[in-house]
């Protein structure tokens, strides 16, 4: 690279995608017959023309260097004319027109110690988001979970272990949710358990007062005029942090109080039943770096009651749906407390208004 | 700037493990870029303290857009000087996240030249995210990126990076172009994207299919969906052949068919159309065998988003079913017409899923000139407590 | 009755039942093993001692005068030992132990022209409420719609016409819904179509402010503290009434514009599905007295439909949770309108976050 | 007074037809009643007018008793001077609406004597319903129905009359003694009933199993349901006699079982009770076969009411099992535990399924020390927004 700057563009948006398809899929684009599983790290598409795309899929950690970068481009080159992708859970997609080549791409993917896997009824890899690598938000870290969880679960992910359906895991760092927790089989977000603490001097300084009383989901912030501050009403406070990312001057992490809050059955795809959202069964979790063992024993233990009673292709949330909280509960042994039962904005539909429940 | 060693026996933990660790990717940035350095030293000194020591970003950018950059600095510059300023850069990924080498490394150079060498691949949103470089390095990175076909990614109250799934580049059940639907979306409002001016962010996501590998119902404040009119097409010699290779077609596929609109009598399976709600289970599980209808074009669902401020939403239909053919005029004006109304009537850092719920379906719908239908509900309300217009009571 | 008062007594509550079961009742009580549906008029309940106990039930319209009570007393005292019930669909119910007895009953009850039926899976009579009889309330009549309604569907209340499962009925002749309108399979409801009229005197006289102001559920009513009153903001006020409820200087009557909602597939028990609360499908149906045609016809509509599509043992309810709400107004070929879609308290659980629907 | 004769062409319309016609028992009455006959004026005009000429009614009562009178005056009294008062009596009814013809015809002697003649039996709530007389009557009313062992029933802020299904007296599933439970807690709470002291009105219903027959689930405040633990009784030889006459046992009971816990081999039927939610769909279809298991007691549910203020409400769980023997004294301490609770913190017209949506359920369950159990939800929160006490924290 030369020193001297280039000439800026502006509002040119992303190159076009079509340069940097491989010619298979240019060639088939929009043509594709059907697909089939050759193993959990390979599938293979085939055309109208009887053309075959087959795709090996690598996980990668998202948080990458230029070198994994680099290793990986080296490979495309190598293998697939340069041609490579990634997919909507970050992992890393390598894309052939012939077996063989791409059994050798396998091969060499494997001595390079890449992890592959994620195709099917996996665990593919987890959406997350920044934690302390990036985020002033975060009650927890996100890729320190993700690294746990997938060493946890690496046996779901290159498909040495099956399982009834896609389980989809989930991390985001505090309730902004910037990851797919809202919506995951399982998943995992960081909480505080302490209201913020209010800096005057700083609220006046650096805040909007208006915007700061309405990020408040529960109406807990008031304007207190003297101070040109605000004021919290500590009892009507949960701890969301919304206040914070819209002022910063209402720090609230918490060592102490910080941890994590564990979500299940959540969904996405309309197939069988509609998307779900994910619902809260264990409320708190110290925050235990660096490996977070009781994150991933808990995981454990769902995901083992999970694969015991479901039925093939029944997703996390349909089970659970099938055979009533009050068994996921029973059979998870996972206690149940006050934080479990809703009582925000539409908590009237979660009561059970009906006699019809199991012992 | 001579480096510090850290001492990191925390993170060091999380290069155990059979998943490829995010701590050896730093300590590899680490060699080359005194950023990433001192990055291992603060998340270390996180890890020990439990909590982040970054603080809220000021705001940064580049000349001429109010977006793309996330400004972030340190609670403790002094003592980690190298990642005092750690501003991340979204660059625009590509429709479907397909690269070539040549593109990537170029990036690559980019970035080891004037940032951290970390990256992100990719965001959440959908975005190439370069991690952690300083105020003064954003014009140079811009000025080599743009050059080289890059553009920015959004932030803050302007309309977000635009992201898809695979779809027709290499999925048998897309029914719409959606790599092409993404790239002309993103390219016919990059003022919208790098300009914000919205009431808060706006976000799309296509997804060829109801499968929505894009996440496309949960995430986005337009969500659009490919789908189908018409039959079913059934290759009953595939559906043999899954018999024949043992499926339980009975239990996988009949018995889970949420309508019950299939029926198989160990030969031949059949289906009620008129009853299928293309909910693509049948389809995928029996990709061979079944197709979709031949009439294709996407539900447009609108108003996903996370819990802030009255609980999370998914997106929910708005037309049912719309074509969807280049230059996607329709969809241009339809998204802008939402736009409209949403910047006239949205209070600051309200998506418009909240406005929705907040004014009615039937002032938006109203506003977009869509009639109302019962496929916009799961089922119609409950109370009798509806408004009426001095023209209706005519 | 003499002319002299006697003495009142306080507080001694409803008399003991024990004295009002028929022998056959107190021996059996607690003690029954089954029943068998003889007719949809007749029905045995046979002991565990062996006893049998037969109901043979009669409608009433309810709204009944002592002549019609002394009818049946008479009835009762020549076949029941002077014993009777209603039920809690205000039908009468005469209980002998012995078939012969029950025959005889049933004759004698045809023979004096009375309506008999509503056991099993039958229109039963209508849950309702006072209307123009009695309530200053009413934006319909009560007893009239249900006339007019059980007439329509007398076969179905008899038994000359099947049906698939119960289905039943209600009217309410206001919001407040004092019949059970809010879970029955098709009932309709009174409304009212314009905003309250204030008369600023008569609110200062006769209304305490704040409890009007907080009646209001879309918070349209704000104080009027000039005119001691209150002020209506008319493009929030969806005319339920309840102000006049608690104020009665906001009359909100309206013949031009008052008529009546139908609200379809409510249910309470348990059984199969959980209870479930009705859905408008009708927003507005003009009042035409006496004999709403319209509203007989709608019912009809809705009741061929569901008939023809429903299984055995399905509610209405369920029927349509079966079929889905989009296929209900396309088999009815009712118009689908902005106020079926709710804007109300949970108006986002009802939007459809899903793909799956059907044309 | 001598007596006007209306024309009464359009009610005159509602004699005609197969259902008994409430006009025609208004004309008879009106032989007799000269409220009666007004009323079949006012009535017709009503008709007429498509209006309701009833007026908000003042409070009038008997002595020492807050409720039992709705006071009705009409808004045209110099026309139809007979129903110019037309109060409305509210006669407690009898457990399970049990009587006798001498019972009955006690009341109509008072009835013919000092009211209209007019009756509703019963009313929604379930009282015993006197329809029309005016204040004057009130107290020789009460005084002759009184002596005569009858008490009026509830109305305004207060407990309303307690009502509750036929049950054990002619059912064979009620696994709570209904009748004796309504009996006991009306008389327990005669103060509560006849006193109005409480934020509003507070219902109870009392069904014997989950088919709801006086519909409690959907209208009461206080709910409660008789139910079983143990295994449903099988008689084998009844399921034979069920399907040797025609029932499909598949598709009638196996298939519509919400839990899919029974099997059918075409032979027997197997329940896997431990998965069975106890909805008695089985049992009620195949009464001579099934019946529930063996150990008794109720389900007690909170909260059901009409749509005002905040949309309708069913009772939900509180408490999943509470065996109930008389005197019952564990059921009344929860019901007088729920008032302390709902006295303290109730707005005025706030009923206590809403006063709990308000201030959340931790708060009541606290209050009543009941720990939070599963049973309790649909499903846990989704979101997580949640509190936690200081003790909790620890
Ligand atoms: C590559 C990717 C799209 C992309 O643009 O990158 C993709 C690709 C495919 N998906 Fe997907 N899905 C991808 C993310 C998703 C997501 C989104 C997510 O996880 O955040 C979902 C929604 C999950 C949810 O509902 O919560 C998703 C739910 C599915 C399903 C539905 C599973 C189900 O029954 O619920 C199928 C259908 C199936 O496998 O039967 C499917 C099927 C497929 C097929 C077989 C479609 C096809 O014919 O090509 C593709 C093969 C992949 C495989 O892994 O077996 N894909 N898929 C994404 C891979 C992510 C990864 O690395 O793991
Ligand atoms: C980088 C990214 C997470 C990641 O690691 O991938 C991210 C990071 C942040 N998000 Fe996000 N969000 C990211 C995707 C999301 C998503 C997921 C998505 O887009 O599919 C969501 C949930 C969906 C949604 O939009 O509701 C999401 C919901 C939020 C919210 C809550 C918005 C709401 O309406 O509730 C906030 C709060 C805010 O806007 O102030 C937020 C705010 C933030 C901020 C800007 C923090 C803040 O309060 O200023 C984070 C900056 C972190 C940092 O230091 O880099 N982020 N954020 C994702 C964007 C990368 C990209 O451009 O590709
Ligand atoms: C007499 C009465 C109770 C009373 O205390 O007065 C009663 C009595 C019986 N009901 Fe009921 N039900 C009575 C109101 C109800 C109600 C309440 C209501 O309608 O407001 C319901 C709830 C309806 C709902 O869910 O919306 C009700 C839902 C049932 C059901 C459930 C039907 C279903 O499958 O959903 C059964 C079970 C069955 O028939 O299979 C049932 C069964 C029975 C049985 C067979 C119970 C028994 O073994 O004795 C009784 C025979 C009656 C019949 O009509 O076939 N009864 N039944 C009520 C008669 C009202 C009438 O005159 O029509
Ligand atoms: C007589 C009766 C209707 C009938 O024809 O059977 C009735 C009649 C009235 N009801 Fe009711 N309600 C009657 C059962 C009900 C029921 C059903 C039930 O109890 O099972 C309900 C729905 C369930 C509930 O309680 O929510 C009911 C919900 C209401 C409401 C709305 C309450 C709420 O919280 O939303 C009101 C409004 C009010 O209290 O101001 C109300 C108010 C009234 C008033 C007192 C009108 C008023 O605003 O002052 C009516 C007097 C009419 C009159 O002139 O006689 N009535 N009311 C029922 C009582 C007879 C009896 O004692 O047996
Ligand atoms: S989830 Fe919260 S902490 Fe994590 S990146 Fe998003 S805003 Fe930051
Ligand atoms: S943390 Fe959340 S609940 Fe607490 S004051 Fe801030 S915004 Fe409100
Ligand atoms: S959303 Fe549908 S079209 Fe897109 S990749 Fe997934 S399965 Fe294929
Ligand atoms: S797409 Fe879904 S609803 Fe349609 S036939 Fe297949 S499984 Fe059934
Ligand atoms: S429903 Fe309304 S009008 Fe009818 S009796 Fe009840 S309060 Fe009166
Ligand atoms: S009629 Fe209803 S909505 Fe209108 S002002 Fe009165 S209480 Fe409010
Ligand atoms: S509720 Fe149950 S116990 Fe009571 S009458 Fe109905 S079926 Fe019998
Ligand atoms: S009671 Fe209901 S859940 Fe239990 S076995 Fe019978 S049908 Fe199934």
């Amino acid at each position: 690279m030369s020193d001297a700057l280039p000439e800026r563009q502006t509002d040119i948006g992303p190159p076009d995608y079509k340069q940097f398809l491989p010619p298979v899929v240019a060639k088939n684009y929009g043509k594709w017959k059907y697909h089939e599983r050759i193993s959990n790290a390979m599938m293979v598409h085939v055309g109208e023309s009887g053309d075959k795309c087959y795709t090996v899929r690598a996980a990668s950690p998202r948080l990458i260097s230029t070198d994994f970068i680099r290793d990986l481009t080296k490979m495309a080159d190598k293998h697939c004319g340069g041609f490579l992708r990634f997919t909507t859970r970050n992992n890393v997609e390598f894309l052939v027109d012939d077996e063989n080549k791409a059994k050798a791409l396998e091969k060499d993917l494997r001595d390079a110690g890449y992890m592959l896997g994620g195709i099917g009824d996996t665990i593919s890899n987890v959406v997350h988001t920044q934690g302390w690598v990036h985020c002033h938000s975060a009650a927890t870290d996100a890729s320190g979970l993700v690294k746990v969880l997938m060493d946890e679960f690496a046996d779901y992910f290159t498909g040495k272990k099956g399982l009834p359906a896609r389980v989809r895991l989930a991390v985001a760092c505090c309730t902004n949710m910037c990851g797919a927790v809202h919506c995951s089989d399982i998943a995992v977000v960081g909480i505080h358990r302490k209201p913020p603490r209010i800096n005057d001097e700083e609220v006046k300084k650096a805040c909007e007062v208006p915007s700061t009383i309405a990020s408040c989901p529960t109406g807990a912030i008031s304007p207190n005029p003297a101070a040109k501050s605000v004021k919290i009403k500590e009892d009507k406070c949960m701890y969301c942090g919304n206040c914070y990312s819209v002022c910063p001057a209402l720090p609230i992490s918490d060592p102490e109080n910080d941890g994590v809050a564990v979500v299940v059955g959540g969904k996405i795809g309309s197939l069988r039943s509609n998307p779900k959202f994910s619902k809260l069964v264990i409320p708190f979790l110290k925050n235990n770096p660096p490996r977070w063992p009781e994150v991933t024993a808990a995981f454990r233990n769902i995901l083992t009651v999970y694969e015991q009673g479901a039925r093939k292709h029944e997703r996390l949330g349909e089970w659970v749906d099938r055979i009533g909280w009050e068994k996921f509960f029973a059979l998870t042994k996972i206690p149940f407390t006050h934080q479990h039962i809703d009582d925000f904005t539409i908590a009237r539909e979660t009561f059970r208004a009906s006699v019809a429940f199991k012992w | 700037m001579s480096k510090k060693t850290y001492a990191t026996p925390l993170l060091d933990q999380l290069e155990k493990g059979p998943f490829p660790s995010f701590v050896t990717e730093i300590k590899r940035a680490a060699k080359r870029s005194d950023a990433s350095n001192d990055l291992l030293g603060i998340l270390e000194r996180c890890y020990n303290d439990k909590k982040t020591h970054w603080k809220h970003g000021g705001i940064v950018g580049v000349r001429g857009y109010g977006g793309g950059v996330i400004g972030r600095y340190s609670d403790v510059p002094e003592e980690y000087p190298g990642c005092a300023h750690f501003h991340t850069v979204r660059v625009n990924q590509t429709s479907g996240f397909f690269y070539t080498s040549k593109a990537l490394n170029d990036i690559c150079d980019v970035w080891d030249k004037y940032g951290s060498g970390l990256t992100n691949l990719h965001g959440s949103t959908g975005d190439l995210v370069l991690l952690g470089t300083n105020t003064d390095a954003l014009e140079p990175i811009f000025a080599e990126l743009s050059s080289r076909g890059w553009d920015l990614g959004g932030s803050g109250s302007a309309m977000r990076t635009p992201s898809c799934c695979v779809g027709p580049a290499r999925c048998e059940w897309s029914m719409i172009d959606t790599l092409d639907i993404n790239h002309e979306l993103t390219q016919a409002f990059q003022d919208e994207l790098h300009r914000p001016a919205f009431p808060y962010k706006f976000k799309i996501k296509t997804a060829g299919c109801g499968v929505d590998c894009i996440a496309s119902v949960a995430r986005a404040d337009l969500s659009l969906v490919g789908t189908w009119k018409g039959d079913i097409q059934i290759d009953q010699a595939e559906v043999a052949n899954y018999a024949k290779a043992g499926m339980n077609i009975q239990a996988e596929i009949v018995d889970m068919c949420p309508t019950g609109c299939i029926s198989y009598d160990g030969k031949a399976i059949k289906i009620d159309n008129a009853n299928c709600s293309r909910c693509m289970h049948c389809i995928a599980k029996m990709t061979k065998a079944l197709r979709p209808g031949k009439e294709r074009g996407a539900t447009i669902l609108v108003g996903a988003k996370a819990p802030f401020v009255i609980g999370a939403l998914m997106s929910h239909v708005i037309v049912p079913f719309m074509p969807l053919e280049p230059p996607y005029d329709n969809l241009k004006d339809l998204i802008t017409k939402m736009w409209e109304w949403w910047d006239e009537h949205g209070k600051n850092r309200e998506r418009i899923g909240e406005l929705i719920v907040r004014r009615g379906m039937r002032e938006f719908l109203e506003h977009m000139e869509l009639d109302p239908i019962p496929q916009m509900v799961f089922e119609p309300r409950r109370d009798p407590f509806y408004f009426w217009t001095e023209d209706e009571l005519k």
